[in-house]
């Protein structure tokens, strides 16, 4: 009876970024605080039910409020709303229970409930502005999330991600008012649906892909995962990711012009940040950055998706299933994985519970390297599907790259397990609600592509042999190498020569921008001081009236003299005759 | 018998000189109650001037001739919108200012003698706005003369002494070569009534020499650069009330009696460069005086050479009012101006006066933050101020954008860019003062209080000047009356 | 030329030699004199016209006319130069204190 | 000798200085204007046009009705007696001023009057009125009137003031009285003719010339007191110079302290 | 004369009134003046609240005063004229409540301050409703008056020399004015608003006068709009008092300006006259170069109230921007903004009075951890900056969204990358304030101790930045509802552009 009401209101919509966004903001008040942060986190659950009970393309629309906003929820979104908002809720049990004992706790949630608000909200927007609005709401307070610690580190973390979001922001605003006033619309099926010129497929290319991670813009992902508190690089990298790739998604015009020398270029973006990313991130130290790394790896993945489905649109029916399947895998694994990072620094490595963590986290890495059975073959599985559609030999090759990739995440996730299980003997007394909703997580990354009707069949093709083999394989050499790596590891006691600083590209852009911003500092201040010189001299050197002014004194005297004056009256006298005689 | 039938309209031009006259001699034989008449003359004078005004207003301009002689034998006095306005304006200052005048004397000496001449003052005014008769006219110019200098010689000190034997002087040769100038002309046309005159003919030599003459006189009497030589010194030294009249009425006095002669006598024979040249001086008058009120060191000198500046613009309309289909506009600009800068002008002077009175001395530089002290002192100076610069909504406003129509409508453009240049930089002497006013500075302990009499009459004034600014419809309505031009 | 005429003529030279003097001497007492020579030259010219008349009697107006101004003149001038007495009370000059240049 | 010019020398100059700020083309210049002002009257007076008698015919047929005879006593108190009413005005005018401006009487015999002077005074006193008060009355037909008379009458005042350095006994009273009587009882005339003749100043005919006599007599009491007044230069009652000083200088006279 | 002609006259009685008797208020009487004050806000917003509703129905309120024979003093209200004036008494409303509470101990004279501030309002409000050129010119020139002894109001010898300085460029700018009006009265003989321009008929005629008197005016103008190189005297003038500030610089001079150069542009001149006189590329240029160069200088000031100036200086040209474009989207995006500007700017310039009023804090520099200090403040602070930027859904993404929008219609793809240089550079000088205030630890020459109690300040400082802020708010999240900002935006661009 209950989801009968549920069903027949899609309102719930509403519901599911009003409820976070209002308990966010009665975080502000200090009295509230306890309450509404035990209460926040299962403000998600609205959003969920959302999932469940609003039908698909049922349109809610609110003429008053920005420009028209229209909300609705489709297939694709549907499985994003439904990763994100699970994601959401868990993390946020799961961080009432890590920062119990801090003091920012109530900002924390703050900006976590604000970021939660913009990821639901911009789900089921239909229209451009709202999106944007909401975008915008989630990318400036995770900002908050980002510099939590307040470490140098955050900060830092911090200081990129605001500089590539504004940069963000404003691309995105460029593409999107132009794209409005080319169709003359703000709904996004309409932007779709008209063929942009390349500016526009441009800007939104760069302006999601500074979300989504994608090369070259991913610089401030490995700084800000890592940075924030483990709950919220949870969301970060298992939700908030994800936006950018919907925008793609949404906003491209894929399915309805084919974009080849685009969808090229992603691919070939794609794929460089696959092995790119995994080769950096197997010389990080950090278990955090290592996720960071094997993210931008697995959004590279997707991006390779995108970047099929936007050059050939015959792959459409298909791909976009596949790309949202493949998010909602990647979302629960990567959400388990950083969730677990928590619970191991906090672990005592005696307890059994140690060894159903480390259990826990095997199992989510192998579901990120597609092992046989996990969601990852069923999603790897979802992804090449289309490509079938091809013949020629650069299908082959990038059948091959693509499961080739999986060696490297396979790699990626043994150097991870590797750093994270070093003995430790914290005694720090996890609380259940973490616990609790850690196990939630990774049941959820074994469960849920299994219960998705959408690619029932496509699990059930997982199950064929040439299928497992061909999802075996890559993970069986990728632990072999690194079986073998770890033994001479062992065995020498050689440790990896070099490490690649967090946020790779980063440093050379740093490096350029101080050399630039430096120099133009320095400029600016000559420039100032010249400045403040110049008028210094100007004003030193400025016309003295005095001299005018005395020569008018002067003659002010001759003429107040009464000589002068008589004179002067005499000659006027003179001059009226003489002028008036009209001759 | 009612008041009605002492007042005909017949006799209220008479009534007008007689009453002040009256007042004047009476003041003289009892000085006592000297004060009391100068408050019933203040009082009543005005209200004749209403009633004079209501009356050509509805029935046309009134002349009368005194002792029932007609003219040419008899002397006539006229009334049009012109002097009826002149009139107004007089009474306004004159009766506003009276009642500075009360405190700013209380306890001196010299009281006793200022009401008489200030009375006397009055009675000349209103004579010489009524006379028709150019001797009589002359007359009424001696009269004014010589209780103008007397009162500028009432405080007594070496400079005021000075400027006003310097003003005696001028004012002795200008009213001079003016009665030269009517004997040409009477021996020319055996006639002293303007109107008459305005009858006759061409201009012969003798005609041209009687305007030579006049027009010299008069100029020099109304201080146009460069012939102003007198007025700062005597404008500046006088008692605040006497250098508020001065400037506001005394100099224009003499300018009235030239637009006369000019519009009614000489217009139609004097080729258009005499114009010019006069225009020309009014120009060179804006400009010094302006400068010269930047230089000063006294607050009383700078307002002085304020006033040498806004003479100037009063000269702008012989150039003006020959333009094609603008006469009028540049007329009722000319006039509007002269209203407007009596009012506001009076007003300076007036709220200068309470600063000396307050604080002992008006040296600029050292009158820092005393809009504390005299706020609504200060406030009147801005208002008049606002009225000098010519900002709206003020009579200053409305007198140049008449003059600015005039010039534009009249292709003479440059007269216009003359007269916004002149606004800004009476604004620059205007704001070298009020920066110090306004400035915050310890307190500074004036000699004395300054009586709220006189704080309030000087904001009356320039609320005049602004107001001014808001009915020119119907100003500019009474000017039209028995149309002067 | 006529004898009125004549008269005439040497108002006018009154007139102007008096405001030579006016504009040229600076103490006090010259410059009132001065001015009076000048008032005297108008008055005179102006009882010279009066004998223009065609007729026998001359005209009566500039005679009034002239009556008037030398009562003004009188106390024109006695007002000077109780003024000028006043000046040099206080001053101890009996110049105008003219500004010199520099 | 040179050595009493050197030390003349600094105070010639400056004398030179101050006697003529003019550079001596400045002198030259207005030698040359006024000259040039001459040679402009003289011209304009030569081609002045025949003079008119029109004032003259309207004069004598006016007389008539004038209530005089004397044609410039008619002009001057009757047909243009407005002119003179403002004169007389100025008149009283001028000897405020001077009261004003004057600190005290400049009556500067000091030592007691000679009795010769006295004797003199005594014999021409009477004279001197009945002079006067035939002026006045002959006014009406022949030269003469109120201006003469007064001026006459002011000599005997002038005559009795220097001699005698002393002021009649109720002159303090009297004097304003008589100093304004004159414009007052002119005014007051003016006022209460327009009240019966509805017209400014005009007589009514019967008694045109007794009212003309009596603004007559009134103003050469005035015109007399003031004129011996002015030539005294100073008001009665005032007594010395020095309190003179102290009451004159009054304290708003601060703002004209120069720079 | 029916209520309809009285309307416009009383709505600017209503301030005007109170000034004047409040300046012969004796100091102490504070009960009266708060009332006074408080009394007239009210009363005229309910006033503007009856001509919101007629002016939305078509309904005409004029007043007429003849002043000469050909000229008559018009007050009249259309469209834009409400906007304006709505504008200006809402916000002269909070400005009074916080300038009572700013000034409570403030040595010099409180009626003076009042007074005039009362008399800057009435002539905001008089030129918001003028009907012509010349009455618009006369509040015009009050305005400048009415807020020269504001900005000297503390009298040190810094803000002489600021009021010094704004004399001067407001007089000259109002002398340019007074010419191009004088000439064009003695040109074509009207100096009517008309919607949609008056001056189609002559420019046959008169084309290149035309051209001179525009620059005359808009020079004239554009000194108060401080457009480059006009713009001197603004960051000069921000010695004078907070609420002043906040007055002058959201509202009533800049505004005034920038008013004025929408009205000369579209309801004397009508925009496509302007534009074929070639008047508006040039303009447009300026504007842009204003914007741009605005927020330059303003990432080099530490002073916060200077950066805020600089800023100001920027943001107004948007409305300059906005008119110079053609066509009816930008239309609507520089009138909008026109409100959305005020309502930011002046929350920003409130809570950088706080700022100083409370705990002494001048510079950027010393703003570490100052949210913690005054939340409520930062937080005000913080959407009203977050909105200048353009960041959705605050009221700044609208302008820009419409400018942006509208420029492309206009066919200026330039001024996107104007708006998207100054958008990047507004966030670059009003993000390190936010970081500052939020995310760094408190220095210790802030004072942590909390001053008023309960709250962070006095709660007359604290209720108007909010109000404002959540109008800025609003004006974004609410900007399709009936009588919202830019719903009213529609409607002047409607009437300006129909034919």
């Amino acid at each position: 009876m209950i989801p009968a009401i549920i069903k027949t209101s899609p309102i719930l919509m509403v519901v599911a970024f009003t409820l976070p966004l209002a308990f966010g903001i009665g975080l502000t008040i200090r009295s509230w605080q306890a309450t509404l942060i035990r209460l926040g986190p299962w403000s998600a659950l609205a959003a969920v039910a959302a999932v469940i009970g609003v039908p698909t393309e049922e349109a809610v629309s609110f003429s008053w409020l920005l420009l028209k906003m229209q909300l609705a929820i489709d297939s694709t979104g549907r499985l994003f709303l439904l990763v994100t908002s699970l994601l959401w809720l868990l993390s946020g049990i799961y961080a009432q229970g890590y920062l119990a004992s801090d003091p920012k706790r109530g900002r924390f949630f703050f900006f976590f409930l604000l970021s939660m608000a913009g990821n639901f909200g911009l789900i089921v927007s239909q229209d451009a502005v709202s999106f944007y609005v909401f975008f915008a709401l989630m990318s400036f307070s995770s900002y908050g999330l980002v510099v939590h610690n307040g470490d140098d580190a955050a900060m830092k973390a911090g200081r990129v991600y605001i500089y590539l979001v504004v940069i963000g922001e404003v691309l995105l605003f460029t593409a999107f008012v132009w794209q409005a006033w080319s169709v003359d619309s703000l709904l996004i099926k309409d932007f779709s649906n008209a063929r942009p010129n390349g500016i526009v497929v441009g800007l939104i290319l760069i302006g999601f892909g500074i979300k989504a991670g994608a090369l070259p813009v991913h610089v401030w992902l490995p700084l800000a995962h890592p940075a924030a508190p483990t709950p919220a690089s949870a969301v970060l990298s298992g939700a908030m990711i994800k936006a950018g790739l919907l925008g793609w998604l949404r906003f491209l015009p894929i399915g309805v012009t084919a974009l080849p020398q685009w969808g090229t270029l992603c691919i070939v973006a794609g794929l460089l940040a696959a092995y790119y990313a995994v080769f950096v991130g197997l010389t990080q130290r950090n278990p955090k950055t290592v996720l960071a790394y094997s993210s931008i790896s697995q959004m590279g993945l997707m991006t390779v998706g995108v970047g099929l489905a936007l050059g050939w649109p015959q792959t459409v029916p298909m791909m976009l299933p596949a790309i949202a399947i493949y998010a909602v895998h990647h979302g629960f694994a990567k959400g388990a994985l950083f969730l677990g990072v928590g619970l191991m620094a906090a672990a005592d490595s005696r307890r059994s519970t140690y060894r159903l963590a480390i259990a826990g986290l095997i199992l989510a890495s192998l579901a990120l390297a597609g092992a046989p059975f996990t969601s990852g073959a069923i999603a790897k599985m979802a992804l090449k599907l289309p490509i079938n559609e091809f013949q020629g030999f650069w299908i082959d090759g990038l059948k091959l790259l693509l499961s080739a990739a999986a060696v490297g995440t396979t790699l990626l996730m043994a150097r991870f397990l590797f750093i994270v299980t070093r003995p430790s003997s914290a005694h720090g007394q996890t609380p259940i609600g973490v616990w609790f909703s850690w196990a939630f997580t990774v049941l959820l990354t074994a469960a849920t592509v299994w219960l998705l009707p959408e690619i029932r069949q496509v699990a059930l093709m997982t199950l064929q042999p040439q299928a497992l083999w061909r999802s075996l394989w890559p993970v069986v050499t990728g632990i072999v190498v690194s079986g073998s790596v770890w033994l001479t590891l062992i065995r020498g006691k050689w440790r990896p020569a070099f490490s690649i600083p967090q946020g790779d590209l980063l440093i050379v852009i740093d490096t350029l921008f101080r050399a630039c911003f430096g120099r133009f500092r320095t400029q600016q201040q000559r420039m100032t001081q010249f400045i403040s010189h110049m008028k210094k001299d100007l004003w030193t050197r400025r016309p003295k009236f005095q001299g005018i002014s005395r020569l008018a004194i002067r003659i002010e005297n001759r003429l107040l003299n009464w000589q002068t004056a008589g004179l002067i009256f005499i000659l006027l006298m003179g001059g009226l005759f003489v002028l008036s005689l009209n001759h | 018998m009612s008041l009605n039938e002492v007042l005909q309209p017949m006799s209220l031009p008479a009534w007008l000189v007689a009453l002040p006259l009256l007042a004047a001699g009476l003041s003289v034989v009892m000085p006592r109650c000297s004060v009391w008449t100068a408050f019933f003359s203040a009082i009543t004078t005005p209200f004749l001037v209403v009633c004079l005004g209501r009356e050509i207003f509805f029935h046309g301009s009134i002349e009368i001739h005194v002792g029932g002689w007609q003219t040419p034998l008899g002397i006539s006095l006229y009334a049009d919108g012109l002097s009826t306005a002149m009139l107004g304006v007089t009474a306004l200052v004159f009766g506003i200012v009276t009642f500075y005048a009360r405190p700013y004397f209380s306890g001196h000496a010299v009281a006793r003698h200022f009401w008489p001449l200030w009375l006397f003052l009055w009675s000349a005014l209103n004579a010489l706005f009524l006379s028709a008769d150019i001797f009589n006219l002359y007359v009424t110019l001696e009269l004014l003369g010589l209780s103008a200098v007397a009162l500028v010689a009432l405080s007594q000190t070496g400079d005021a002494l000075t400027a006003a034997m310097r003003y005696l002087l001028v004012s002795l040769t200008g009213s001079l070569m003016y009665l030269m100038g009517v004997a040409f002309l009477y021996a020319a046309n055996g006639t002293l009534s303007l109107k008459m005159l305005a009858i006759v003919g061409p201009a012969s030599p003798s005609v041209v020499t009687a305007f030579a003459l006049m027009a010299a006189g008069l100029i020099m009497k109304s201080a146009l650069f460069p012939m102003h030589f007198w007025l700062p010194p005597a404008h500046a030294n006088a008692p605040a009330p006497v250098s508020a009249v001065l400037s506001a009425l005394v100099v224009k006095a003499s300018f009235y009696i030239l637009v006369r002669l000019w519009v009614m006598l000489f217009e139609p024979s004097i080729p258009a460069i005499v114009a010019q040249l006069l225009g020309i001086l009014g120009m060179a008058a804006i400009i010094w005086g302006s400068v010269q009120a930047l230089l000063a060191e006294r607050l009383k000198l700078l307002v002085a050479y304020s006033t040498v500046a806004q003479i100037g613009y009063l000269f702008l309309v012989f150039p003006l009012s020959l333009l094609p289909q603008v006469g009028k506009t540049a007329w009722q600009g000319g006039l509007y101006f002269l209203f407007s800068h009596a009012c506001a002008k009076s007003a300076v002077f007036l709220a200068a006066g309470t600063v000396i009175h307050t604080f002992g001395h008006d040296r600029i530089n050292e009158l820092h933050g005393i809009v504390r002290r005299l706020p609504v002192s200060m406030f009147a100076f801005g208002l008049a101020g606002v009225s000098l610069i010519g900002l709206p909504p003020s009579g200053g406003f409305i007198a140049k954008w008449l003059y600015l129509n005039a010039s534009l409508s009249g292709g003479q453009w440059w007269w216009g860019v003359l007269i916004i240049l002149g606004g800004l930089m009476s604004t620059a002497y205007i704001f070298r003062f009020f920066s110090r006013a306004f400035s915050h500075s310890e307190e500074i302990v004036g000699e004395r209080p300054a009586p709220r009499g006189m704080e309030w009459t000087a904001f009356t004034l320039a609320l005049c000047s602004l107001i001014l600014g808001l009915i020119p419809g119907s100003v500019i309505k009474m000017l039209e009356i028995g149309n002067p031009f | 030329m006529t004898v009125p005429n004549m008269y005439a003529l040497v108002g006018v030279g009154l007139l102007c030699m008096g405001l030579y003097g006016l504009v040229m001497h600076s103490h006090l007492v010259r410059k009132i004199l001065a001015l009076n020579v000048s008032g005297s030259g108008v008055f005179l010219f102006l009882v010279a016209l009066a004998d223009q008349t065609p007729g026998p009697t001359p005209d009566p107006v500039p005679h009034a006319m002239v009556l008037t101004g030398i009562v003004v003149a009188v106390s024109a001038t006695a007002l000077a130069l109780a003024l000028a007495c006043r000046i040099q009370q206080v001053n101890g000059t009996l110049r105008l204190s003219d500004n010199e240049p520099e | 000798m040179t050595t009493e010019f050197s030390k003349k020398l600094p105070e010639i100059m400056t004398r030179r200085s101050a006697e003529s700020l003019l550079s001596r083309s400045g002198q030259a210049m207005t030698i040359i204007g006024v000259s040039l002002l001459a040679l402009i009257l003289g011209y304009s007076l030569w081609t002045l046009p025949p003079f008119s008698d029109r004032m003259v015919t309207l004069v004598s047929d006016n007389m008539a009705i004038s209530g005089v005879e004397n044609p410039v006593t008619a002009v001057l108190l009757n047909f243009r007696g407005y002119d003179t009413l403002l004169e007389i005005g100025v008149l009283l005018l001028a000897v405020v001023a001077v009261f004003s401006i004057a600190p005290s009487p400049a009556l500067l015999a000091t030592s007691p009057p000679s009795p010769m002077a006295t004797l003199l005074l005594r014999l021409l006193l009477p004279f001197v009125v009945l002079v006067g008060g035939y002026i006045l009355w002959v006014g009406s037909y022949a030269p003469g009137g109120a201006f003469q008379a007064g001026a006459v009458l002011a000599a005997g005042g002038i005559l009795f003031t220097t001699v005698t350095a002393r002021w009649h006994p109720l002159a303090n009273k009297a004097i304003p009285f008589a100093m304004g009587a004159g414009l007052l009882i002119f005014v007051l005339v003016a006022l209460a003719t327009m009240m019966v003749t509805g017209n400014f100043l005009q007589y009514p005919e019967t008694r045109a010339g007794m009212l003309i006599l009596l603004i007559e007599a009134a103003a050469t009491m005035s015109i007399a007191v003031i004129l011996t007044l002015l030539f005294v230069g100073g008001e009665p009652g005032e007594i010395s110079p020095a309190q003179g000083e102290n009451k004159h200088t009054v304290s708003f006279n601060k703002e004209n302290r120069s720079e | 004369m029916t209520f309809d002609n009285w309307l416009p006259l009383l709505i600017l009685l209503t301030s005007l009134l109170p000034g004047i008797v409040i300046f012969v208020l004796p100091e102490e009487r504070i009960g009266w003046r708060t009332g006074l004050n408080m009394g007239g806000a009210t009363l005229k917003l309910m006033l503007i609240g009856i001509l919101i509703w007629g002016v939305r129905h078509e309904h005409s309120y004029e007043t007429r005063i003849p002043i000469l024979p050909n000229i008559e003093l018009v007050l009249n209200a259309d469209a834009m004229s409400v906007m304006m004036t709505a504008l200006s008494s809402v916000l002269w409303f909070l400005t009074t409540l916080y300038a009572i509470a700013y000034l409570e101990t403030s040595p010099q004279s409180r009626s003076r301050f009042f007074g005039f501030f009362s008399l800057c309002v009435s002539s905001t409000i008089g030129l918001a409703l003028a009907g012509n050129l010349l009455t618009f010119l006369m509040f015009y020139e009050m305005l400048t008056l009415s807020t020269y002894p504001l900005v000297v109001f503390r009298g040190t010898p810094e803000s002489m020399r600021a009021g010094r300085t704004y004399i001067a460029y407001t007089i000259g700018g109002g002398a340019a004015f007074l010419a191009g009006v004088a000439w064009l009265k003695a040109l074509v003989g009207s100096v009517a608003f008309t919607e949609g321009g008056m001056l189609a008929p002559y420019v046959g005629v008169y084309a290149t006068q035309l051209r001179f008197i525009f620059l005359l005016m808009i020079a004239g103008l554009g000194v108060k709009a401080a457009l480059v190189p006009l713009h001197g005297w603004l960051p000069k003038a921000m010695v004078a008092p907070a609420p002043v500030s906040a007055l002058l610089h959201a509202v009533a001079v800049v505004k005034a300006g920038a008013f004025g150069i929408v009205r000369v542009v579209y309801d004397v001149y009508g925009i496509e006259l302007s534009g074929e006189l070639g008047l508006l590329q040039p303009l447009a240029i300026v504007a842009a170069f204003t914007i741009v160069y605005g927020s330059v200088r303003a990432l080099f000031q530490d002073e916060l109230k200077k950066r805020l100036a600089y800023s100001t200086v920027s943001q107004v040209s948007y409305i300059a921007l906005g008119a110079s474009v053609i066509g009816p989207v930008a239309t609507i995006g520089g009138i909008v903004h026109l409100v959305h500007q005020g309502l930011m700017k002046i929350t920003l310039f409130f809570c950088a009075g706080n700022f100083a009023e409370t705990t002494g804090v001048h510079h950027i520099r010393e703003m570490n951890g100052i949210g913690r200090r005054m939340p409520w403040t930062m937080v005000a602070f913080t959407m009203a900056s977050l909105g200048m930027i353009g960041v959705p859904p605050l009221a700044g993404f609208i302008s820009k969204w419409y400018l942006a929008t509208g420029a492309l219609a206009a066919n200026k793809p330039w001024v996107i990358a104007i708006l998207v240089a100054s958008s990047l550079l507004n966030a670059a000088y009003f993000l390190p304030i936010i970081y500052r205030g939020w995310f760094r630890e408190p220095a210790e020459s802030v004072s942590t101790e909390s001053h008023a109690g309960l709250l962070e300040t006095h709660w007359m400082l604290l209720i108007p930045p909010l109000i404002t802020a959540l109008l800025a708010l609003l004006a974004g999240v609410l900007a399709d509802a009936p009588f919202s900002p830019l719903e009213w935006a529609r409607l002047i661009a409607e009437r300006e552009y129909r034919p």
